[in-house]
């Protein structure tokens, strides 16, 4: 199993390494390169959204290990593309009871093989003011899941909807906003919100995780060459102190990633809670760590043209996802709480 | 004029406020907002022009360039005003106001100051050619090559950071006239005109939407030796003279702009009852913040009162390195808090931000440009451990 | 004005650089002198209580910017003894109602002159569990302030009452612990808490901004004299660029002392505000610097021989006086919503 | 003897969470927490004595030497159930169960391994004297010397940070035995009685209000050249064997009983009703750190899972030095926190902590020993940094 992760890890990322280079996310988002098309193709040629699928619906079943895993190798690409949408709906609808409605299975199908593509709700907690919602995924996304009632959630069509893309400072992934009274209800999934929950704060968790880790490599490399004063700067203490730091707390970063998808995958009593503390701290770190990543590039930091504001950007739209970190710390706490109380041993590491 | 009543300073600070309520359209700021980095330049011009008609464009400078020799007091009163109502603030001129006659005024000559600075404080764009792709934090190490062809220096190299070029008629320039002596040696400061041959000017596209910096490639530029300020290779001495020029009111008004939008910022949450009202954490991060910038503002006032009493000349270096950082460092706390706040919204992609209210992301990724510019809050760090408590060097 | 402070900082900045060096407030906590008592006596002998003291009363009426110069010196020397106490409730008392009354002028009389020594309670929030209450000053104080009914203060005679000397971790003051019902009130200011709110506030701000200082000081001259690796250890740029960012913050939390003592002076409207504010930011970073410089000393920072422990715990008491920094920003926050709502420019600067 | 059911994971671990059951007196941390340093040794000592019957004292070392060759997976199950169960910790005994072994079986002769390393396993205090006032992060900068004199070394000079030695019996010494060579090529390893005259041993008092540290001050210390480990000259390597010996247990142990505690400290407050549970702003605060000692505590099984599967080798370095930067900044973290909780309360002078529940300031104060001592943190940065990301040295 472990094994199978590290093949399915290395495979991804071999394949991003050479399709979803530094210069093809600047043409992405110079507008010269389609890099998230071709991307949603390789993933439907290499089964990507398979990886974490239950074997019940001809996935490997990987489950948020697997989940973890593909949206930890996307964001340390800075991928462009709303895979991450895709991934988190696919496996919540796949988890939920209407999965087995023949309609459903076949939904399922197609998006495994890329004819669908799903949109997310960006939010569960507040609906917008203006009545609006907001989805993030592909502008050809033409299903959601969003808010239903209490912990129900809906799989609604968007075929019919009007969606504007919405112009965003994270240019490698797309918001949707669409009047909610626009969207057709295909499916009311009963109660799946806690699992939703879980698995959209553990793929937010793994994006902005690897994203530190993308941009700390690469300013690690940018430090190794560029000289000022006749030196490299990577030699200069004070910018090595601060790097060491960061490369522990991105270390701590892939450890509650980890943690919380483990939780999930063993069901355990704890999952949630843990999903809702890894995007918290995760995003959080991850801001931190992608900030002064732009600071360490000096002048080129604060330009377009090289790539640190690209994973600081996508850092800050992932910490604005799902709530408010202090929200989900909040939430994380009375789930504690409630644990300690009812005996359940949620900091056991197996 | 209003800048007539400056000896009234009562007379002087209603003078300016009245003036401004009446000139500056209500609704500047919303048009300002909707629109690009372009149209913002315009409008700063158009404010400088009715600034010049009162007098109140270059105060500051002598009277025989076109001021009054406004002291600093004067200027803070301009400035308070200024950022109290919010008027377009005057990026596009920085250079002009400061840095020209910073540098003409001790180290130009006669004809450079007669030609340039009248026509300058009419409101013509300067702009900075200092800094290159190899050359930033170490500037001295620059390479952009000056060979001397008659009365003439042809110039070739590249040059970045050059802020607001796009919009500028004039360029103080520093370039390597003798590559053979140690690097501080063969430096000279020239004055380009940006309508010369040879010389591209490609726009920076920065992380916050906007292109404030540009890339100046020059190849056989050809500049009359009569440009040069200061003698040949003494370049690095006027250009001491440059980066020392007085720009603490700019701080002192950055500060007073801030201290606005944070008030203005509460009270709206205030008046909407936002949800963050409510949150500990959101409201003491507020508060220590709120805190933090009247700090920062009280350090600006104390360098500035220091600098009108003559005070200051050998701490400068040390003050101004600590409220840059401490400035700056905070300038960024603030815009991450505010994006923080506006959590989802503040993404929506703001082109432009008129400096009247906090704009989320934008603000947080424009901070970058004042922890960064203007020598890197690294260098402040070093400065500040040498020269303020005489750590010795690494 | 502004030279009379400068000149009062100076004064009492030499007699402490004399008086109260590293070696005598070591001595003092290690039982070998008693240096608290000492510097009651020159308190007494230079009129340090009279600094901030209405004329009214005789003193030289310098208010709260002369509380804070007091304090701040106190604090950056890490003084042995509880004059904090003392300048605080004489402050308030004099500046209270009953201060008309020809008993308490007379008390008010025999502080500055030394024969009365005042203690003050911790906190004016909580009630200590036990119904003990705490206060700081000296073991020998006879008189303390402490809290009434709603905005009223007791004056309170400790002459019949068993106080305990709790042994706490800041060995350079003490706190005493003793039943409330022990005590007899003297006389009741009232509504006299806001003020005794803001002054103690401005003077715990002072004393750790004064605390902050005098620690940097010290380490700063430890780093230009401590070799490692064949370099004065304050050549390491990691280390040096920490000491830049403290002394800029050390910095801020000075004008953040003034900026509450001139609004006190001014009888601002935002003279409590900002007190307040003065004594979170002024502590939290107080706490930060101090901590790190026990770390920039390495092994001999987690010694009791060397200084900066003494700072760090007189900086961490510090924080716990008054009211949690978190409480302080809160109320400070009411208020500073309070004045925009009545149109008060709480941030002005004169 | 509880050791003998190792091979049955499930009974083993039954077996030992039994025995601490019945064998530790429930009130043992009141007990503790009420006394001295001195008081908590005496525990150790009793509580070692305890563990030998069970064959639980060094089960990690080989047979010949006492012990069964635990693993480290059959070590982390004796450290979780003495977390779990609040159990003395053995301070008192660290060089003796890891530094001793971890030096004598590599370096030592069959005679210094048969004479110290069975009496060691019942129990013998030792301790270390390898750094000086003048050699802390720059270790082989140190000048104690040892002059050879027939079949002695007359040794003198200072050590420093001596841990626990006050209660040791021996001593693992580095000297200096040729100061004309290259500063790590001069050094010598030694094998010191505590009782030899002409030394004197005096506590350093700390910052926490414990000693465990002392200082060593030797004047014409005699000590025979069969103490001699490894070849003389040679106590550079001898030392890397000694500082490379396997600590990652400890941490594990470290790491288990702060979660216990925190655990403990949450399931507290929710039953008093604390009121910083209603506070924003502790209440995440206190959420951030148990998720990061959650991080910790992966990170240090991922190191041990490694070393267990011979892995770690080539990474063990800066992996320790990841976990240590990292486990030790977040204690820190975690002390201030209940430091601030603790509000006022936490000032009373609390002289010790048996280590079965948080003590604000005591932990506050004594977590500078984490962050201090075993490499301070800036010298695990630099590892890390030029280790680890490869980063050029300075």
């Amino acid at each position: 199993m472990q094994d199978l992760m590290a093949e399915v890890r290395e495979s991804i990322r071999t394949v991003l390494d050479e399709r979803c280079t530094s210069l093809a996310v600047h043409a992405f988002i110079d507008g010269k390169a389609s890099v998230d098309q071709d991307l949603r193709e390789l993933a439907k040629d290499l089964g990507w959204l398979a990886i974490s699928l239950p074997e019940a619906h001809g996935g490997i079943g990987l489950g948020a290990n697997g989940l973890a895993v593909l949206n930890y190798e996307l964001g340390r690409a800075a991928a462009p593309g709303s895979i991450i949408a895709t991934s988190v709906a696919l496996e919540t609808l796949a988890r939920s009871e209407v999965s087995a409605d023949p309609a459903i299975a076949e939904l399922i199908v197609s998006i495994v093989e890329g004819t669908t593509s799903l949109a997310i709700a960006t939010s569960f907690n507040t609906p917008h003011a203006d009545g609006a919602i907001r989805l993030i995924g592909d502008a050809s996304a033409n299903v959601a899941l969003i808010p239903g009632e209490g912990d129900d959630l809906l799989l609604a069509d968007l075929s019919n909807a009007v969606a504007d893309q919405v112009v965003i400072w994270d240019e490698t992934r797309s918001i949707l906003s669409l009047p909610s009274s626009s969207m057709k209800a295909l499916a009311v999934l009963r109660g799946s919100r806690p699992v939703l929950f879980a698995l959209y704060a553990i793929a937010i968790a793994a994006d902005s995780a690897g994203a530190a880790r993308g941009t700390l490599d690469r300013t690690i490399a940018y430090m190794k060459q560029r000289e000022q004063f006749g030196r490299l700067i990577g030699s200069f203490q004070a910018l090595k102190h601060r790097l060491a730091d960061h490369q522990v707390n991105a270390k701590g970063c892939d450890e509650l990633v980890w943690q919380a998808a483990e939780q999930f995958d063993n069901g355990a009593k704890g999952a949630l809670m843990w999903s809702l503390m890894a995007k918290a701290n995760v995003t959080d770190a991850a801001l931190r760590i992608a900030g002064d990543c732009v600071q360490l590039h000096g002048g080129v930091g604060f330009t377009r043209e090289y790539d640190p504001h690209l994973f600081l950007k996508r850092a800050w739209l992932n910490e604005a996802l799902l709530a408010p970190n202090g929200a989900l710390r909040d939430k994380a706490a009375s789930a504690f709480g409630e644990a300690l109380k009812n005996g359940h041993e949620v900091l056991e590491i197996a | 004029m209003i800048i007539d009543l400056r000896e009234d300073v009562g007379a002087f600070r209603s003078a300016i406020r009245d003036w401004i309520a009446q000139t500056l359209p209500s609704d500047w700021a919303e048009v300002a907002d909707r629109g690009t980095e372009d149209e913002a330049v315009e409008y700063q011009r158009w404010w400088f022009a009715e600034l010049a008609k009162q007098g109140l464009s270059v105060p500051h400078w002598p009277s025989e360039f076109g001021g009054v020799g406004l002291g600093i007091a004067g200027q803070m009163i301009v400035a308070d005003e200024m950022a109290r109502a919010g008027t377009p603030p005057l990026n596009v001129f920085v250079v002009t106001l400061n840095h020209l006659p910073g540098t003409l005024i001790p180290c130009g000559n006669a004809d450079q100051r007669a030609r340039y600075l009248p026509a300058a404080s009419k409101g013509v764009v300067w702009c900075q050619g200092f800094s290159e792709p190899g050359a930033g934090s170490d500037l001295a190490s620059l390479r952009c090559r000056a060979v001397r062809d008659g009365d003439h220096y042809v110039i070739n190299g590249q040059k970045i950071w050059s802020s607001m070029s796009r919009f500028a008629k004039h360029c103080i320039l520093l370039v390597r006239t003798d590559p053979n002596v140690a690097k501080h040696a063969g430096i000279s400061f020239l004055i380009m005109d940006m309508d010369t041959p040879g010389l591209e000017v490609r726009r920076i596209e920065q992380i916050d939407g906007q292109a404030d910096f540009s890339e100046l490639f020059l190849t056989d530029v050809r500049v009359p030796v009569a440009n040069l300020v200061g003698a040949e290779n003494d370049g690095w001495r006027v250009a001491q003279a440059t980066l020392a020029s007085e720009r603490g009111v700019l701080a002192f008004e950055a500060g007073e702009r801030r201290r606005h939008m944070l008030e203005d910022y509460y009270r709206n949450a205030v008046a909407v009852k936002a949800a963050w009202l409510e949150d500990d954490e959101f409201r003491r991060q507020f508060m220590t913040h709120l805190a933090d910038l009247q700090a920062s503002r009280r350090m600006i006032r104390q360098l500035l009162h220091d600098h009108e009493n003559g005070e200051a000349h050998a701490t400068t270096a040390m003050a101004s390195a600590r409220i840059k950082l401490f400035q700056t460092t905070l300038i960024q706390k603030i815009a991450e808090l505010v994006a923080r706040l506006e959590g989802l919204d503040g993404h929506l992609r703001q082109p432009f931000n008129s400096q009247r209210r906090f704009v989320g992301m934008f603000d947080y990724l424009n901070s970058f440009g004042w922890t960064i510019s203007g020598g890197t809050n690294e260098i402040m760090r070093n400065v500040i451990a040498e020269r303020d408590l005489g750590l010795p060097r690494g």
